[in-house]
């Protein structure tokens, strides 16, 4: 028993007061100097910033690492701990998204290759040196070469300095450089643009310029193109010009919940909306962009067949055309699962057609920033080249950042083909089905250990620098290839870095290189790219334009995941942590389906469900959702689910739907953790509607204790739900932030998540779905304040319900007592294990067990803007303190800030016709004022 | 002599050789007893300190449900303190003769209750060896406890209830001591002679003895009412939906008088059958007590029907769902286990020749030990499994250390209970001669 | 009686030990002896002797939370020159032959929950030797205080400063 | 030289103790032994009402006051909002104090009435006189009385 239990051991005897909760742990700790101090000043205690860019998604935001110097017991070194967007960064703006908050967590992956591997003959790895690696990979590249072998090189998409590089070793070596594989290419939408507009490319599609948006199908706010980006957007539209926004989907979707209205229309018939609105839109006086000579083959459609086919009532349709036709700057985005069926590229084309139609294109619709995908290749593609794999002719397989086995479908046998490479090298950060095939492995680093650049889009260029020396025996990808070229004679240049480095000096000069590096990014206004319409291809089209079938049901449709994206960021626990908005399911995989199918084939939730088509199955516990059509069965991809379909050679998608599966209930009772208590208000006015304050909630609760005061500062909140997308960012921010543990799904199947932020999803019948973000109110007459016995909970000066964790004694009575349930209790002892304890954030202290924790607006954050203030002799600014889910939010729906300062946007919006606080009928007096959702016809 | 003198005389004698028999070498039945007991307090023993090694968790709390099994034990044992107190004070101040026959059993069984009790609030804490912050001591850190919580009043209130029982419990076996040192021997007598502070009983000794007594009594009788109602408030003065209500201290009193009577009895019958005391226990006084337990039940039955008529006539919405759910929800087994317990089998008690039954009384006493237990359980855990936002609704799981330390308390106040038995004199001998003379 | 006797001495003596026992055990769990540094460095001879102000090697005491502890260059600068015979300059010369940084033993420590700013107290005027005594006299520095909470408390009451638990707890 | 009165009989004993008032034995040279309480022989002896009832009420008092005092005095001394009540709530006191009085109440009570009616006595811890169940006057006459140690 060590001096510490020994002490707890006579406090619990004696009771001695001589214990204080102040003691000190006679754990021998040591400060360590440097010997030599370090070119970049580092004062201790104070926080570093680094801006580079994201990787977990090619979004490719720019993120601002804030890192600590830390000192563990004999090492001293820089470690990051918390991302955040670059302020003024063109496609984050500052904000980050839930993967990106969470990618700090695969920097300190225990679960990371730590050293190169490569394959015994018994199929067993066994860890070499860098150098024997390097000495396998040539020895492997002469050897097929003296054999006249083909060597291949897959990736998943690269940008800026790697591509060249990519492509200076292949050429070296020539080995054949394919194109980057990913799930989501939109080669249909791409595809499309080049058949009307001769651009073979994604634009850049300006929401924030819009009026009226209509999408279909696109899941712009979970993994379509750049979420972030878009989510930013709509704030902005939302607040400038007023954004109304439509989305039609078969399925369910959290952008569809976010939008104004959602309309369900029939899978796969997106296409005679769409011939409809372009119709009507010709139709209308005022001319369209559309030459009668196409204009006049656009077949026109009966109502009642529209109605027929579609499944949308006759309101529904007209709703739509109407708005499309009174809106000045309307703008249609199809994609995700419209694009990934049969009629894909129908889909794509028709879009482009009503967007010229309506004169989007070059404004909304913006080719000259389009989006860096010119090496992404084509699902076909991928299915060609399978098809050319064989035993005697193929080589040296090179498998960059890209896990084909477990992301391609089953069916196209990827696994098969890619074994028969002679030797198959992998460059990956962690353990994947691919791996698993390869023979030998090189452990990458995480992109905050690494030099590299990152082309987004037409330009932008983002650096990509490290926060942190390597923390595994790893090197980046950059290095790798240098490397094995420098073996082979061929000197790049001596390191990735300065290749970056090189390349960008050859673009953009010398003397904008350390702003560069200082900003993170650099941007250009690109030259302005006009697109023709291509006439006799728009005639074409519409002259042999087939109708799709209805799909036959049952009906199952794989959903994009907000959390996985691919299922690329599956490996990352906090993410499985965290639960998805619309079922409030943390871990594990599940089918939704809605009750009156469950009804029809009486599936009750959690029964484990077999569905199967042709050989392909799956084993998943069903989920009853509300909002989902009749025999339409919705899984997520991510983990063991990932997109089985078919390929649409004319698309060069993967299909999203699979048609006539056959369901079977395996009779098991799968335990999922569905983290809410109920999906309905219980007619408690939650989110109450009508918006404006009721009568009722206005007037002030009546006390026999006068009120007490709060001097200069009194800390609140506001959240506009007309904003929140629920996107989860803020959840995954404030984990980070504060140190919040991971406890697994054994924990979460009681009920005990540690989040101190949840999104709340309700769903309605009249409403609809809404969103909800609960976080410790902050209540100034707060309930679980006089019920602590030892005053570890209480009203501090500043409006902030205090949580000193230290002097807790863990009676869980402030818990029972919150009318909200916002505090969370540490059940058990949570161990932060290498490297995981290099990611705490030093300003907030690590919880024991038996110690309730909550959220307190990110006190650290308070404390230090205070620090700062009084330096330079003022008062705290307005908008200067953030909490980490305020600063994440990709919309700008958090606003934090002193409310007694009358000129202070929170104090502003607090008093808006639409803020409202939750339970005000109880008198608790909350700090958080909401902002009411506004319905879609409003 | 006359004949009723000369009764009375060999009364006194009969009834110190009876009583004193007690303690007399225990039989085969009463080492069993005594086993099972013990190892029912180990285990639950060995089982905190496995719950204080590897965290809070096992005990089956969740979120939202922060108060599960140790807190509905903690109330279930003071209620069991409190008829201890009603009938050795409340009765002595009302002067009803039948009290001399259970008291001395009843304030053991009072001070024993409560030092079971008082393990609960320690057990229950996140970090049980920082419990001495809730007590007010002057501390290197200038900090004290925070009055205004209701847990900081439940400290005050056991804790005196604890010493004042304690003192009237020993204060009334003074002069019983003094008889039982003349006929212990060996360490035994030292003992006695010791406990008994050698007392005399001269005429002094007997006038203060009267005052003392009756001033203990009439402090005790305030206390048991206040310590309740203080119990009660740990829940009334939340804001939780099934707690908040203003009918909980009279309520709670109630039942906790209801629950020690019926401790009292499923105690004193066994042990009037081993000690072979139906002299001195007799059907009347039975009879009298089991009208305690029926009025008390009739009590606690009234207030469940105004705590769901309030809710319901209330059109309060939180309440509302909270007692449908308690009713009807996934507790409903235990809410009516509770109903049948408390509010139906004791009507039986209407029946004279029921009330004179020892065995029915012994059953039913019985079950209303566990009904009481289960309605502690069911206001604790339906009201926080259901509470303002429906997101956090959520159910407690199932915990065999909770079960295991519930146990265990069982066996701690028994294996007390029984130790009581064979050490010190089981009926106020002196007060039974008074009343003889 | 002898017996009562007997058993009342015995429980004196118990509870007097035990009470030994506990501030025993206090003292040393807060008082504790100065370590043995890796490299004898006094804090005499630096600052009584030389005259060097505290902030000479420890800069950062008025710009962060933590002062800091000089790097081996800052000594080497005039250790290159000054007293390179004496057997702990050796030591010190060879940590920065081989550029090894030196691993002193932290004195005054604070638990994880304690926020602590160097640089609000000093420019508060707050004297360093309010908190780490006079180490101008000390060769081995020893830590003078208890650095308990009640300390802070009495010193923040004294000078005004605020005491809300949230200013020092986090 | 000292004289000892055993009685079986409540009745006899309180005849006899009357005449032996009466033939001028002084209360303070006999001392009485009961089994359990007799209201005759207060009146007879005609004690005063005991001084319990002061010492009790004196406890109480102090219970009370300290009470209110020790709470508002630990909410001054760290002054911390909880529930946006004021520092000094009395309603929340009332209960400290209400409990702080029967303690302190009842522990002197007891107090008092151990140093009242002379107890502990160590004298009679080591060798009690025992009378089983008989009222006993013992009337000594100045003598040490080490007759009965002895034996």
């Amino acid at each position: 028993m060590n001096r510490r239990n020994f002490m707890k051991f006579l406090g619990f005897i004696t009771g001695s007061t001589f214990l204080s909760s102040c003691g000190i742990d006679k754990g021998l700790r040591k400060i360590i100097s440097y010997a030599i101090p370090p070119e970049k000043e580092i004062i201790p205690g104070e926080p570093l910033f680094f801006n580079t860019t994201c990787t977990e998604c090619p979004a490719l935001c720019g993120i601002q690492v804030k890192a600590y110097e830390k000192i563990f017991d004999t090492e001293r070194g820089i470690y990051p701990v918390k991302l955040e967007g670059i302020p003024d960064h063109p496609i984050n703006y500052g904000t980050l998204c839930i993967r990106g908050q969470a990618s700090i967590t695969r920097l300190y992956n225990p679960h990371r290759i730590k050293d190169p591997l490569i394959k015994e003959r018994d199929g067993v790895f066994r860890s070499i040196s860098w150098d024997q690696a390097f000495q396998t990979i040539i020895s492997e590249i002469e050897k097929h070469k003296a054999e006249k072998r083909y060597n291949f090189f897959i990736s998943s998409r690269t940008t800026g300095s790697l591509s060249l590089l990519i492509d200076e070793f292949c050429h070296e070596f020539n080995i054949k450089r394919l194109p980057e594989f990913e799930i989501y290419n939109y080669s249909a939408i791409r595809k499309a643009n080049s058949f009307l507009f001769g651009k073979y490319s994604i634009p850049h599609y300006n929401i924030k310029d819009a009026d009226f948006l209509l999408t279909m199908g696109a899941d712009i706010f979970e993994t379509f193109i750049s979420p972030v980006s878009h989510a930013v957007q709509f704030s902005i539209a939302r607040k400038n010009n007023n954004l109304k926004w439509f989305h039609v989907e078969p399925h369910l979707s959290l952008t569809g919940i976010c939008s104004d209205k959602r309309f369900t229309i029939n899978p796969g018939t997106e296409i005679y909306l769409l011939i409809y609105i372009l119709t009507s839109i010709q139709k209308r006086k005022i001319s369209s962009n559309i030459p009668a000579s196409v204009g006049q083959l656009i077949p026109s459609l009966p109502l009642d067949i529209l109605k027929e086919k579609t499944g949308l009532k006759e309101e529904e349709i007209l709703l739509i055309r109407d708005a499309y036709l009174n809106s000045k700057r309307p703008l249609i985005i199809t994609g995700g699962v419209s694009t990934r069926s049969g009629s894909g590229f129908e889909v794509a084309v028709l879009s482009g057609l009503i967007n010229w139609a309506s004169g989007s294109i070059g404004s909304l619709v913006d080719f000259s920033r389009e989006e860096n995908y010119l090496r992404v290749g084509t699902i076909e593609e991928f299915v060609n080249f399978l098809k050319t794999i064989d035993e005697n002719n193929t080589g040296l397989l090179f498998l960059l950042k890209t896990d084909p086995v477990s992301i391609f479908p089953q069916h196209l046998g990827v696994k098969e083909k890619l074994i028969r490479a002679r030797f198959k090298v992998s460059l990956s950060d962690s353990f994947n089905e691919t791996t698993k095939i390869c023979d030998l492995i090189l452990p990458l680093s995480h992109s905050l250990e690494s030099w590299g650049d990152a082309n987004p889009r037409r330009g932008l260029v983002n650096l990509i620098q490290p926060a942190t020396k390597t923390i595994f025996n790893t090197k980046s990808h950059g290095d790798i290839i240098i490397e094995i070229m420098k073996r082979k004679g061929k000197v790049v240049s001596e390191d990735f870095k300065s290749f970056v480095m090189s390349n960008y000096q050859k673009r953009y000069g010398k003397d904008s290189l350390n702003m560069f590096i200082e900003k993170g990014f650099h941007e250009e206004n690109p030259s302005p790219v006009r697109v023709s319409f291509n006439e006799e291809n728009a005639q074409l089209f519409l002259r042999k334009l087939k109708y799709p079938e209805a799909m036959k049901t049952p009906l199952l449709i794989l959903s994009p995941s907000l959390r996985f994206f691919d299922g690329r960021s599956f490996d990352l626990e906090l993410l499985k942590e965290i639960p998805d908005p619309l079922s409030t399911i943390s871990y594990g995989s599940w089918i939704s389906l809605s009750e009156e199918t469950a009804k029809k084939l009486n599936i009750s939730e959690r029964d484990e469900l077999e569905i199967t088509k042709d050989q392909w199955s799956i084993r998943v516990p069903a989920k009853i959702q509300k909002g989902i059509g009749k025999d339409i069965f919705i899984v997520q991809i991510g983990g063991p689910i990932n997109y089985s379909g078919m390929t649409d050679p004319r698309s060069g998608e993967i299909l999203s739907y699979i048609e006539g599966i056959n369901i079977r209930k395996t009779g098991k009772n799968v335990s999922i953790p569905i983290l809410s208590g109920s999906m309905s208000q219980e007619g408690r006015g939650i989110i109450p509607y009508p918006i404006h304050r009721t009568e009722n909630n206005k007037k002030h609760k009546e006390s026999l204790y006068p009120e007490h005061k709060h001097e200069n500062y009194r800390w609140a909140m506001t959240i506009d739900l007309d904003l929140c997308i629920g996107c989860s960012a803020c959840v995954a921010a404030c984990y980070i932030e504060n140190n919040v543990p991971i406890v697994g799904i054994n924990e979460h199947l009681k009920g005990r998540e540690m989040s101190w932020i949840r999104v709340e999803p309700f769903y309605d019948e009249k409403d609809g779905i809404r969103f909800l973000l609960m976080l410790c109110q902050q209540c100034d007459y707060a309930p679980c304040e006089p019920v602590c016995p030892v005053y570890a909970t209480y009203h501090n000066p500043e409006g902030i319900n205090a949580q000193v964790y230290n002097r807790c004694v863990g009676t869980r009575y402030c818990s029972n007592n919150c009318p909200y349930k916002v505090r969370r209790f540490n059940w058990y002892p949570h161990e932060w294990e290498f490297p995981r304890d290099r990611m705490l954030n030093p300003e907030v202290s690590v919880r024991q067990a038996g110690v309730m924790e909550k959220c307190t607006f990110c006190i650290q954050r308070i404390r230090r803007a205070h620090d700062i203030a009084k330096d330079e002799g003022r008062s705290i600014r307005d908008g200067e303190v953030m909490p980490a889910c305020a600063q994440t939010c990709p919309t700008r729906a958090i606003t934090f800030g002193n409310i007694l300062d009358k000129n202070s946007s929170v104090y502003k919006l607090s008093k808006s016709d639409r803020s409202y606080r939750i339970f005000e009928q109880l008198g608790t007096e909350p700090s958080i004022y909401y902002l009411g959702k506004r319905r879609g016809d409003e | 002599m006359n004949k009723a003198i000369s009764k009375a005389i060999e009364f006194r004698y009969r009834i110190e050789k009876d009583v004193l028999a007690a303690m007399k070498k225990p039989h085969i039945q009463y080492w069993i007893f005594l086993f099972i007991s013990v190892i029912l307090f180990v285990t639950g023993m060995s089982l905190w300190y496995y719950q204080i090694k590897t965290g809070m968790g096992v005990s089956g709390k969740t979120h939202p449900v922060g108060w599960y099994m140790y807190i509905t034990n903690f109330v279930f044992w003071v209620g069991i303190a409190h008829s201890g107190t009603l009938i050795s004070a409340v009765l002595f101040l009302f002067r009803a003769g039948f009290r001399s026959s259970f008291n001395r059993s009843a304030e053991a069984m009072t001070v024993f209750a409560i030092m079971t009790a008082g393990l609960f609030p320690i057990i229950h804490l996140g970090r049980p060896w920082l419990f001495y912050w809730l007590l007010p001591y002057p501390n290197e850190r200038l900090l004290w406890v925070n009055f205004k919580s209701p847990l900081i009043w439940d400290v005050f209130a056991v804790g005196t209830y604890f010493t004042v029982s304690l003192i009237f419990f020993y204060v009334g076996m003074i002069p019983d001591l003094a008889i039982a040192r003349r006929y212990a021997t060996g360490w035994k007598r030292r003992l006695y002679s010791f406990l008994s502070l050698g007392w005399q009983g001269t005429p002094d000794q007997w006038r203060h003895y009267n005052r003392l007594y009756m001033f203990l009594a009439s402090f005790a009788t305030p206390l048991v009412v206040s310590v309740h109602s203080v119990v009660s408030w740990d829940f009334a003065m939340s804001i939780i939906p099934g707690w908040h209500t203003t009918i909980f201290a009279p309520y709670f009193v109630a039942g906790a008088i209801f629950s020690g009577t019926a401790m009292v009895i499923t105690l004193v019958v066994p042990m009037r059958k081993f000690f072979s005391l139906e002299k001195y226990i007799t059907l009347d006084h039975f009879d009298s007590i089991a009208k305690i337990l029926l009025l008390t039940s009739l009590i606690v039955s009234y207030s469940y029907i105004v705590e769901f008529s309030m809710a319901f006539y209330g059109g309060n919405i939180f309440e509302m769902e909270v007692f449908r759910y308690r009713a009807f929800g996934d507790f409903w087994i235990f809410f009516a286990i509770m109903i049948i317990c408390n509010s139906i089998i004791p009507l039986f008690l209407f029946i004279r020749k029921l009330r004179r039954n020892i065995k029915f009384l012994f059953i039913s006493s019985l079950f209303v030990n566990v009904g009481m237990w289960m309605e502690r359980f069911v206001i604790i855990v339906t009201s926080l499994s259901r509470d303002f936002d429906p997101y956090a609704w959520g159910l407690p799981s199932f915990s065999t250390v909770a079960i295991g330390i519930t146990l265990g308390s069982f066996g701690m106040f028994f294996m007390l209970f029984l130790i009581f038995v064979k050490v010190l004199p089981i009926l106020s001998i002196t007060e039974l001669k008074e009343v003889h003379e | 009686m002898r017996r009562s006797l007997v058993l009342a001495t015995i429980s004196c003596y118990a509870s007097i030990f035990s009470i030994i026992f506990l501030s025993i055990g206090y003292y040393n769990y807060y008082h504790d002896g100065p370590p043995i540094q890796p490299i004898a460095f006094s804090h005499r001879i630096h600052v009584a002797k030389v005259g060097l102000p505290c902030n000479f090697c420890h800069v950062y005491a008025d710009k962060s939370k933590n002062a800091g502890i000089p790097h081996i260059q800052k000594c080497m600068d005039c250790h290159r020159a000054v007293a390179v015979e004496k057997p702990e300059i050796k030591k010190l010369t060879s940590y920065w032959e081989q550029r090894k940084p030196i691993e002193w033993i932290k004195i005054y420590k604070l638990p994880d929950h304690v926020y602590f700013s160097h640089k609000r107290h000093i420019k508060k005027g707050v004297e360093c030797s309010q908190c780490h005594g006079e180490v101008q006299v000390m060769d081995r520095v020893r830590r003078v205080r208890t650095l308990k909470m009640g300390w802070c408390v009495r010193c923040h009451r004294v000078n005004d400063a605020p005491t809300d638990c949230l200013t020092c707890h986090k | 030289m000292k004289k000892e009165y055993l009685f079986e009989d409540k009745h006899e004993f309180v005849e006899k103790l009357k005449d032996l008032l009466k033939k001028g034995v002084p209360v303070d040279r006999m001392q009485i032994y009961l089994p359990f309480p007799v209201e005759e022989v207060e009146e007879i002896l005609g004690r005063p009402v005991s001084k319990l009832n002061f010492i009790t009420l004196l406890g109480a008092i102090t219970g009370t006051i300290t009470g209110f005092g020790f709470t508002a005095y630990t909410v001054l001394s760290r002054p911390l909002i909880t529930g946006g009540k004021p520092l000094i709530s009395i309603p929340a006191f009332v209960i400290i104090a209400f409990e702080l009085t029967i303690l302190f109440g009842s522990i002197t009570s007891f107090l008092g009435f151990l140093s009242l009616s002379r107890l502990p006595d160590i004298r009679r811890i080591l060798n009690p006189m025992e009378f089983d169940n008989r009222f006993a006057i013992v009337i000594d006459d100045g003598e040490d009385d080490g007759k009965r140690d002895e034996d």
